[in-house]
């Protein structure tokens, strides 16, 4: 297991009677590019959920680098050196986008809970959020409130502050969706450029951004990983076809 | 969101800011010259009422400062504000008997220090409770721990005095500048500088990584999880130092009163802190300064004149909380960037007009109050009915017919008035828009 | 939605100017005012309330008998909504008038915070000194241990009160049931009533006692069935309002058949809110009620009493106050001026007389003035009913104003001059 | 035993009460998330109404229209008031019914006076019920009993069985589902709030003579409704029926059972007397902390359980 950047062993999650998720084993490696992909209600999200620590798991065991996660509560596998993007925006609505990156950077920087440091007066801190602002193309929007920004802005806010902390686990969360053919363009080479030579994690709908950024695929069905492997052989799999791409593509 | 936006530096030029820093500085200056507009030179001594009521508004400007590092900062809704302010007094009413004895020999001018610090001490035990929960759980800790508090200020007599509460002397003959604190102006000028302190420490606050993340909890507590932070520990710390403030507020309390009783620790004041701020304005870091002092005025003045004050106060909130939620501060902001772009003045024909009619309604509704409330309640009190200066005989039908007249004829025309004025903010904030798109 | 919130605003704002233009009265400058300090609004607003309703008829009174140095008084309401910050806030505001007297009613609280602001007032500002007339704050420790000498109390402290309850008890009274308030009023009358049971019947047994928290108690139930339990012949109490009410309700409807020896139960509202099921059975003890001058035979009285009926719906109670404002103008007269310390000099030791002819003292060493007291039964057949109940008061026990000399533990620090 | 009876049946008859004004209110606070203060306020008013209409047309009618009479009240209060506030966030409308319990409680000094009405009980309900131990139970108690467990059967009737019922019971546990399958939910609003404010009115009818009908009766009720509704859990009527009794039990005996901590410790040591705040604290006695216990016993329920009692969702 060790080099494992995320290692899932047989986790299973029950909401009530329902058992979501049942029995995922998978491996992503240090630096891979991962892809998660399957029909709604498979419970990609679920899983998401279940790595960062939103919900606790059910049985199983997950580990970040190593280091067993699914006792510990979200903040704490973030300081870990993992970090997520949400399908549906989380962004804080009503700081500016610069604000928002600051937040973001507070704790990798080792802020803490700083109540005697001004922020103003952080020159590292504020330089390192304009250089990320520049990054994702919002500078010219620093002072507006992230309420007020266009939708496609807040995907690319919402994948800034993800990676703002520098974590070295990206997990994301539908990045494109709802996005355009050029806002998607435009979001993949972001991702792309921003994770370089970090492992990432991504559940996604649009098979053009999988299949063009991923290097590994997984497929999730009803809970279970029913193929998995680079992104040319699951295409051929007739399991896959069947249960997941076919359907899709009706 | 201004003081957001100057906390960006490099981002926006430092002009909006110096504009604040000169109201700020204005306030100063007022708050230090106003006790001298009301000096009663033919009998060469201060209004001592003046002097309290500006007093009493200082502290109230802590107390509800301190209350929107919960409210506004961290959107924490909290009913047990006033234990932390009620707790600092009483501490320091003991200190003071402590200090005029020898066994606690501190000045007076750090006195406000104690009480901070027992509102410190106190709010880490309740915040340690409260803040494991958020939201409307949390709110409902707080209420519990204000009803709980006040009772136990009610029941133990030995710390807090029972019912008629702790008395004390400020005239402890300890000061840093050998003053003796005797004559309320003194005590007016210490509570002026501590609200001070306390005012730019808490602006100080806002603008720390503690104070930006309990604005980031507040937005979307989940988001600051996953940045790293634990909201709980946010809340924790932000209750905490927002109980030194408020006890702070208490020891101005004692030192001016120089009693303290269960009154200052009871529901009713932790709900008048939820008044001020909102009333105010949450959104801006000074709005509750403006709602403590609109409130303490109302309180101590307007019921001087009426009796049914309530109902005003009742009224003013429901208006406000309706057609104003952004509150006073929300208000005035709005206008800034009408200032920048120079054309405020063409408010201000629009402005009397909805004013004239705005008065009306108010004449109107004012003289029905207190008719209605005179012929139950104050006319066997052996009143006599003045209205605007001017004895009114409630047997007859004018005075009636003349208030409901005001109350039906300012009503209509204030909504015409009201649209009227809509549609020049509308052009010109839509002129605004354009400008700006062009830029 | 902008342009109503603004158009609100400025609503708001004329409010603020509005409520501005509504002034008391502003009466020629040659009265005495007397500035009083008591809740007007709020949930607490009836006590000031009535107190004001006997206000206004005893100030008419004594204006007509002259005023004093040839003025008029008048009186200058402040609403102190129950709150010790208020009343000194208000005080301010009197003292900023150079009004020369601060009265005060109701609440302990307010008067223990009334009596250090007054005393720490007149010894920081000696050419402005105001004089605090306490009509009605009763906690005893206020003329004993508290005591200070701008302090003049005219109404019957809780020991008095105490002391003419107990004497007013039936000798075949054997056991009763003590219920307070749990707040410094009813924690002092508990300790009272105690004492002198213990000292004037010892034969009486206490078989329980209780205190109550003030306002709170929505179910007296379970009280009752203790009371039950304990065999009690008769429960003493100094609950009012609802405290009192319900719990006589409760008491009364699960068959008890007790008496009920209250201290407040004919002050305004007791009357109605008791109504039937308190005849025969309720007791109180009272300053005056309406049928004393025709127990009395006093004509003077008499006029006194039917002239408050003439325009008032609830029974005069407070003749203590108008002991108060006789005492106050004929210390001024005295004094030759309203000058505080002087009017303070010239209260001490005053004797006044009622219409009745009873006797109404000063006592100089802890300023607690003497007065008639009277235990009074709630019964049917009165001259004057209560309240438009049918039931009124009727005059058990009288006690004059010189038997309730009680001793005083008050050590007076009187400034030189 | 004979004490334990007895107390058992009050706690019952006071829980009941507490019932029928936090039954009112577990709705509105439920459903709408509104911080009602002026729920205790429109009891009030119930009792004063019920006054008025009793003096006219006697009980039964008053019994009737009253409730009646809050509920257009609250109606009017919903559709004028908090629907405008409502986008404005849960502390505006907090604020918005403070505002109401200010003007209220001086509306009704203004129109009735400041003495407490005579308001009583009818001569056809006054009379002993049935005698327990010696003491009369009253039959105005009974008839307490009978009205709330009648309304409580009424809610629950209308509740289960009806479809109106379906969709209320739908919006208390999930208010965001109801309005996207597209039902009216302002309407159902309005109707919940004017229900609500029906039942403290129907509260104020029976308490008011119970109690006493006077200006300060809504401010001793006011936040111990909360604790109830807070206790049993939000979305719960049945958990707001469990914490009323449970209130109304534990109000009462500790009256009964009147000890204090140092009694408690007595087993084990005796505690000294002291003349400090510590051993004030150790002996005050039971009966004076009982009305304290409902909040002591809210908060502890809000820390280890933040949902309540029966909660379908945390508070």
């Amino acid at each position: 297991m060790s080099g494992q950047a995320v290692s899932l062993c047989d986790v299973r999650k029950n909401f009530g009677a329902t058992e979501i998720i049942r029995g995922v084993t998978l491996n992503i490696a240090q630096g891979e590019r991962h892809a998660i992909i399957g029909p709604n209600g498979a419970g990609k999200t679920t899983l998401f959920n279940l790595i960062s620590g939103r919900f606790p798991i059910t049985s199983g065991e997950i580990a970040l680098n190593d280091t067993r996660i699914d006792t510990m509560p979200p903040h704490q596998i973030n300081r870990m050196g993992l970090s997520r993007s949400f399908q549906i925006t989380s962004i804080f609505h009503k700081l500016t986008v610069f604000e928002n990156l600051r937040c973001g950077l507070l704790w990798s920087m080792g802020y803490r809970y700083s109540f005697w440091s001004p922020l103003w007066r952080q020159k590292a801190l504020n330089e390192k959020a304009e250089f990320l602002m520049e990054d994702l193309n919002l500078a010219s929007r620093a002072n507006t409130p992230a309420g007020l920004l266009s939708y496609a802005e807040q995907r690319a806010l919402e994948i800034g502050m993800t990676i703002a902390g520098g974590a070295s686990v990206i997990l994301l969360d539908e990045p494109t969706a709802g996005m355009s053919n050029t806002e998607t363009d435009y979001a993949m080479d972001l991702i792309r450029r921003v994770t370089q030579g970090k492992t990432l994690l991504m559940v996604e709908h649009d098979m053009k951004v999988v299949f063009d950024l991923a290097d590994t695929v997984t497929v999730l069905v009803y809970g279970q990983v029913i193929a998995s492997g680079p992104p040319v052989t699951v295409r051929a799999s007739r399991a896959v076809q069947e249960a997941y791409l076919g359907a899709l593509e009706e | 969101m201004s003081d957001a936006a100057r906390s960006i530096p490099m981002a926006t030029p430092r002009r909006a800011g110096s504009a604040m820093t000169w109201l700020w500085v204005l306030g100063l200056v007022l708050a230090i010259a106003l006790p001298w507009c009301f000096y009663d030179f033919a009998k060469a001594r201060h209004s001592g009422f003046m002097i309290s009521m500006f007093s009493q508004a200082g502290m109230m400007i802590i107390f509800a400062l301190s209350y929107n590092m919960l409210m506004g900062q961290a959107g924490l809704l909290s009913f047990c504000h006033a234990v932390f302010f009620g707790f600092g007094g009483y501490v320091v009413i003991h200190a003071l008997t402590g200090a005029s004895n020898g066994s606690f020999p501190i000045p007076m001018e750090l006195m406000p220090l104690a009480g901070g610090l027992a509102g410190l001490i106190l709010a880490i035990i309740f915040g340690y409770m409260a803040t494991k929960q958020r939201a409307t759980a949390f709110a409902m800790i707080t209420l519990g721990i204000g009803e709980l508090m006040a009772t136990a200020a009610l029941m133990f007599q030995h710390f807090f005095g029972g019912e008629g509460g702790i008395t004390s002397d400020r005239m402890i003959d300890r000061s840093l500048f050998g003053l003796s604190y005797a004559q309320s102006i003194e005590v007016y000028y210490l509570i002026v500088f501590w609200t001070m302190v306390s005012v730019i420490g808490m602006y100080f606050l806002t603008q720390t990584p503690l104070g930006r993340m309990a604005n980031a909890c507040r937005d979307n507590f989940e988001r600051a999880q996953f940045v790293g932070y634990d909201p709980k520990i946010v809340r924790f710390i932000q209750f905490a130092l927002s109980g030194l403030f408020a006890g702070m507020g208490g020891a101005l309390y004692a030192i001016a009163y120089e009693i303290v009783t269960f009154d200052s620790m009871a529901g009713p004041l932790s709900a008048n802190a939820l008044l001020m701020a909102y009333i105010g304005g949450t959104t801006v870091f000074g709005g509750p300064i403006l709602g403590a002092v609109l409130i303490t005025v109302l309180q101590s003045g307007v019921s001087l004149l009426s009796n049914s004050w309530l109902v005003y106060v009742g009224v003013l909130f429901i208006t406000m909380v309706t057609f104003v939620p952004e509150g006073l501060a929300g208000i005035i902001m709005a206008h800034g960037p009408i200032r920048k772009a120079g054309k405020l003045g063409k408010l201000a024909v629009p402005y009397v007009r909805i004013l004239v009619p705005g008065f009306i309604l108010v004449l109107g509704f004012v003289a029905l109050v207190e008719l209605v409330s005179f012929q139950t309640i104050g006319a066997a009190q052996g009143k006599k009915l003045v209205l605007f200066g001017n004895p009114i005989d409630i047997a007859s039908n004018i005075p009636w017919a003349v208030a409901i007249g005001g109350l039906i004829i300012g009503g209509i025309w204030l909504r015409f008035e009201s649209i009227v004025f809509g549609r020049v903010w509308d052009e010109i904030t839509a002129e605004l828009k354009r400008a700006e798109a062009r830029t | 939605m902008v342009r109503r919130l603004l158009s609100i605003t400025t609503l708001a704002l004329a409010a603020s100017l509005g409520a501005a233009c509504l002034g008391p009265a502003q009466a020629a400058e040659d009265t005495i005012k007397i500035g009083y300090v008591d809740p007007l609004s709020g949930a607490f607003a009836q006590q000031g309330d009535a107190s004001l309703k006997h206000f206004a008829y005893l100030f008419e009174r004594i204006n007509a008998e002259g005023g004093a140095l040839g003025k008029k008084f008048e009186i200058v309401p402040y609403d102190s909504k129950l709150q010790p910050a208020e009343a000194l806030i208000a005080l301010k505001s009197i003292t900023d008038q150079n009004i020369p007297f601060i009265m005060h009613c109701a609440g302990s609280n307010v008067a223990a915070a009334l009596i250090d602001g007054v005393s720490k007032h007149n010894a920081r500002n000696p050419n402005n000194r105001v004089i605090y007339l306490n009509c009605g704050a009763l906690a005893s420790d206020l003329t004993n241990d508290q005591c200070d000498f701008w302090h003049f109390r005219f109404d019957a402290n809780t020991g008095m009160r105490a002391e003419t309850l107990v004497r007013s008890l039936p000798k075949t009274l054997q056991s009763v049931y003590l219920i307070n308030q749990d707040y410094l009023f009813g924690q002092t009358l508990q300790k009272e009533t105690k004492l002198y049971l213990a000292k004037l019947r010892p034969d009486i047994k206490i078989v329980g006692e209780e205190l109550i928290p003030l306002g709170r108690v929505k179910d007296f139930s379970p009280y009752i069935s203790k009371v039950k339990a304990s065999g009690a012949q008769a429960m003493i109490t100094g609950n009012w309002g609802p405290d009192l009410n319900l719990m006589m309700k409760t008491s009364v409807e699960a068959g008890l058949d007790l008496s009920y020896y209250t201290y407040l139960a004919h002050v305004v509202g007791g009357a109605t809110s008791v109504g039937a099921m308190g005849e025969n059975r309720l007791f109180t003890v009272t300053e005056f009620h309406p049928n004393v001058p025709s127990e009395q035979k006093s004509a003077a009285g008499e006029e006194f009493v039917a002239k408050w009926r003439a325009s008032h719906d609830f029974d005069l109670f407070q003749m203590n106050n108008y002991a108060l404002l006789k005492m106050l103008a004929s210390a001024i007269n005295k004094a030759g001026s309203t000058d505080a310390y002087k009017v303070a000099l010239a209260l001490e030791g005053q004797t006044v007389k009622d219409p009745m002819g009873h006797d109404y003292i000063m006592r100089k060493e802890d300023h607690q003035m003497l007065e008639p007291l009277y235990a009074a039964q709630f019964v049917k057949d009165v001259k004057y009913d209560s309240e438009k109940t049918g039931f009124g008061w009727k005059t058990v026990t009288a006690v004059e104003a010189a038997d309730l000399a009680q001793p005083t533990t008050c050590k007076m620090k009187r400034p030189a001059s | 035993m004979e004490i334990i009876l007895v107390s058992l049946l009050n706690g019952l008859v006071y829980g009941m009460l507490l019932f029928m004004l936090a039954s009112g209110l577990t709705l509105i606070f439920s459903m709408m998330g509104v911080l009602n203060f002026a729920h205790a306020s429109i009891y009030m008013i119930g009792a004063y109404l019920a006054f008025e209409v009793s003096r006219w047309f006697g009980f039964l009618p008053a019994l009737i229209l009253a409730p009646i009479l809050c509920g257009a009240i609250g109606a009017a209060i919903e559709i004028w008031g908090l629907r405008r506030v409502h986008h404005n966030g849960h502390i505006a409308e907090l604020l918005f019914t403070f505002g109401l319990v200010f003007i209220v409680q001086r509306g009704v000094q203004m129109i009735w006076g400041m003495l407490p009405m005579p308001y009583r009980v009818p001569s056809y309900l006054d009379f002993p019920l049935f005698t327990l131990y010696g003491a009369n139970f009253p039959a105005y108690r009974g008839f307490m009993l009978l009205i709330s467990a009648g309304m409580l059967l009424a809610i629950w009737l209308l509740l289960k069985k009806t479809r109106v019922g379906l969709i209320i019971q739908a919006a208390l546990t999930h208010p965001n589902m109801v309005s996207s399958l597209g039902h009216n939910v302002p309407m159902v609003f309005t109707g919940v709030f004017a229900g609500g404010c029906g039942l403290a009115g129907l509260a104020g009818v029976i308490g008011g003579n119970y109690l006493t009908t006077e200006s300060s009766m809504a401010d001793a009720m006011g936040p111990i409704v909360f604790v109830v509704v807070v206790f049993g859990g939000l979305g719960s009527l049945a958990g707001c029926f469990i914490a009323s009794i449970i209130m109304g039990m534990i109000q009462t005996f500790a009256v009964v059972f009147d000890y204090t901590i140092a009694d408690m410790f007595s087993p084990l040591f005796k505690v000294p007397e002291m003349d400090t705040l510590l051993g004030e604290i150790l002996t005050v006695p039971m009966s004076r902390i009982g009305p304290l216990l409902p909040y002591a016993l809210m908060i502890l329920i809000l820390l280890v359980r933040p949902r309540g009692l029966l909660g379908t969702r945390d508070t």
